[in-house]
């Protein structure tokens, strides 16, 4: 008998230390499991790095988190979202810092970190000061540059519906990087506003095989980034 | 209110210039900005399928104003809909496309584009300023063709069709053809290469506002 | 209006040229688009490379191509299934050119082909003769190899379903190598039992989008080897 | 028809040892041949979840004769079945789970096994054999356990835990544990180390028909 529930999100983020590097899912709101991030800035761990696309909005979720000054590295491809203040201020300050990688990079790092790839060879960024200390070779004629796999400790993401041995189906362009976040840390949290006992899903449609997810959280109303602002709400 | 100026074409008509040269069945993605406006404008006849790159092929228009899913957006966190035969994935299969050489056209704006096709459209390399890249480099390193739509000069009347970009590149010698207020210029072996001006303006008008050399083939072609 | 259905098999390999590379799905039998083999051997097409996982059995489907010396090249993990005598022979008779790629790798090579990844570094293989001659690199510690992507001119697949844009489902275990090798080349053709309508398949399980696919054609009843197999079927 | 020897384990036996490591939970791969009977010794009140590289995860047991899909197997190419909770997926996605390490363990069979936990186990290297790998590489690369499951010595009475490999290495240092008809054996930095030896043989039994020597702890420690 598999089951992979834990009681709360509380629960789920108890062992994130300090120094931890922590994956976010999520492109903008979409996505973004903004629950487990609450509770990681309940639970007070700090000086970690997070691998995001964004760098969330308003000041709940992702900027939250950043506010609390809890984040000492972000490695991301787009900080500065419509209505991202709070990275703006931290980074003009120098009080975070910022690896910048290119959107289909990043993805490409997370996924190889995942599967066991080391690192490769991609065209994108030659020539660009995104490439600038990275090792480059020649293909076929064409400049490419090594990019490294990335791994994490912990990935924190959001689904819509998962069954009890992990298996996650998400909603829409809410997938972005969850499934490849998934893949790529050491323990693997999920939120869903659903869960369903193992043999519910379709085995033909699911999109992360439990395999990969260490700890399903059941979350039934999950807050929207752009509904939390416009009541101008701010976390904690 | 500024009321447009009169010369050159107004940004829907460059759109629809765009969609021109689009063909039938076309896979194609379009930049955040004034290039989401080609999807506007497709001509009679033919069907694209829109791409964005944080994961659905078939995107359709907007919703209505307080309409639609805040998690069913486009790569400019804008809501849109999903036309039938629409697809959703994740971002290394939404990228494998883009990288793999799987999308026929990507339609960016830009800052500056150079004579050898160089474009730089994502950072002016300010010291205050944010960096962010999202999946500009991307777009140009993996997809064959790349249209850029631009206001010929800046606000401030400096060519944005320069000898070489001063401001830091999103990839080198990508861009395809370049569609303006003032012309639809291609990037040759050669440099820039006149394919056809707005009405009314003449050679001499384009070539004033350009940075560097545009050569006319039609008058080549007469001597 | 998009539809990329062609009428017949024949129809859609006619273009397949002398001396080209053509990826075909299948683990076994499971996933093997027989009736697309067939029409290639009809058509005639020589010296070609082959990319598949095995290499077929008894003298239908992949093992009749390969008996039909139109293939010059396989690259393959696994050519020696039971029942697999066409290959074998060909093999000692030194018919045939074998380039042998563990599983895993043949998979990854496959995607990056299709993802615009040149080259990657796996662990997979190092130490073995099936290394030699390969760059080799040392990431923390760790010794790997240093694999290139392939890429094809045709991929042959099957599906379950299709709908008129190319988006495909598969049937359980037969889905294997036909995601990937969708990707990689320059004309993917895939048979599917079941045409559909655009709109009709759930947006959020298509498992290969229609970007991948160029032509759709209709095998209501395809065949099995093992059903061919066991009636002493033979092709052509 | 050949009657099994009496000495040592028999194959369930040796299945039903293996099962009897594993932990609740795990998500195991097992390998063709031999290492497919642990499936049948699952411990009481434990639960493994079974990979099978082809593309599935919580694979099932057999169907029954002339039952079964021809396009449901396992990397054997036999009909198995699927359990709760199983999923699908392609090749990539199922080396993805093997190289990057999510898998718990990997049950294989072996041609030999070196005292530094090199294996063999995909070709005698012989001149007119057919050269064939599959998953295995992958397996033993990527996954951080591996148990062998074997006869002790072949049928010709050679010892298959040797020294060093003289067949082709699937894998350098590898190994984890050998479950063999006669003992159960680490492969630890200082080489082979005996776990325990099946009911009624006595070490130097196991030692004459192991090519390398084996450390015993239970004696070292009684020392």
């Amino acid at each position: 008998m598999i089951d992979k529930r834990v009681g709360s999100a509380r629960e789920a983020v108890a062992d994130i230390s300090d120094g931890a590097t922590v994956m976010i899912g999520g492109f903008g709101e979409a996505g973004s499991p903004i629950e487990l991030i609450h509770a990681l800035i309940d639970q007070g761990a700090k000086n970690l790095t997070v691998v995001s696309n964004n760098s969330g909005t308003g000041l709940v979720g992702l900027a939250a988190l950043l506010r609390a000054q809890r984040v000492s590295k972000i490695i991301c491809s787009f900080p500065k979202t419509a209505g991202s203040t709070v990275f703006p201020d931290l980074y003009r300050a120098g009080k975070i810092e910022l690896e910048l990688v290119p959107q289909g990079t990043l993805a490409e790092r997370i996924r190889a970190g995942g599967a066991g790839i080391v690192g490769f060879y991609t065209p994108t960024a030659v020539g660009t000061p995104l490439a600038q200390g990275k090792e480059s070779r020649v293909f076929d004629g064409r400049e490419h540059v090594l990019e490294l796999g990335i791994r994490a400790d912990f990935t924190l993401i959001k689904g819509r519906v998962s069954d009890t041995h992990g298996n996650v189906l998400y909603h829409r362009t809410a997938r972005n990087f969850a499934p490849m976040m998934a893949t790529a840390a050491t323990v693997t949290i999920v939120q869903v506003a659903q869960v369903v006992e193992a043999g519910e899903l379709d085995p033909e449609g699911i999109v992360t095989p439990g395999i990969f997810v260490d700890r399903v959280v059941h979350v039934p109303s999950p807050a929207l980034e752009s509904a939390l602002n416009e009541v101008g709400a701010s976390y904690p | 209110m500024s009321v447009a100026t009169s010369i050159g074409w107004t940004r829907d008509e460059i759109a629809q210039r765009v969609a021109q040269d689009i063909p039938n069945g076309s896979y194609v993605n379009l930049g955040i900005g004034i290039p989401e406006l080609v999807a506007r404008h497709v001509p009679q006849g033919r069907t694209f399928i829109y791409h964005t790159e944080n994961g659905l092929l078939g995107m359709g228009p907007s919703p209505a104003a307080d309409q639609g899913d805040p998690e069913l957006i486009n790569a400019g966190k804008r809501r849109v809909t999903m036309m039938p035969g629409a697809a959703f994935f994740d971002q290394a299969t939404s990228f494998a496309m883009i990288r793999g050489g799987h999308l026929d056209l990507s339609v960016l704006g830009a800052l500056q584009v150079a004579a050898n096709g160089d474009l730089a459209n994502w950072s002016t390399g300010a010291d205050d300023a944010i960096p962010a890249v999202g999946g500009a480099m991307d777009l140009v390193a993996g997809v064959k063709r790349v249209f850029v739509m631009t206001t010929h000069v800046t606000k401030e009347g400096e060519p944005k069709l320069v000898p070489s970009c001063s401001y830091p590149l999103t990839g080198r010698g990508v861009v395809t053809r370049i569609y303006s207020d003032l012309a639809v210029i291609d990037v040759t072996a050669r440099g820039f290469a006149l394919v056809q001006l707005a009405p009314g303006l003449s050679f001499e008008f384009v070539q004033e506002r350009t940075g560097a050399p545009i050569i006319n083939l039609a008058l080549e072609a007469s001597k």
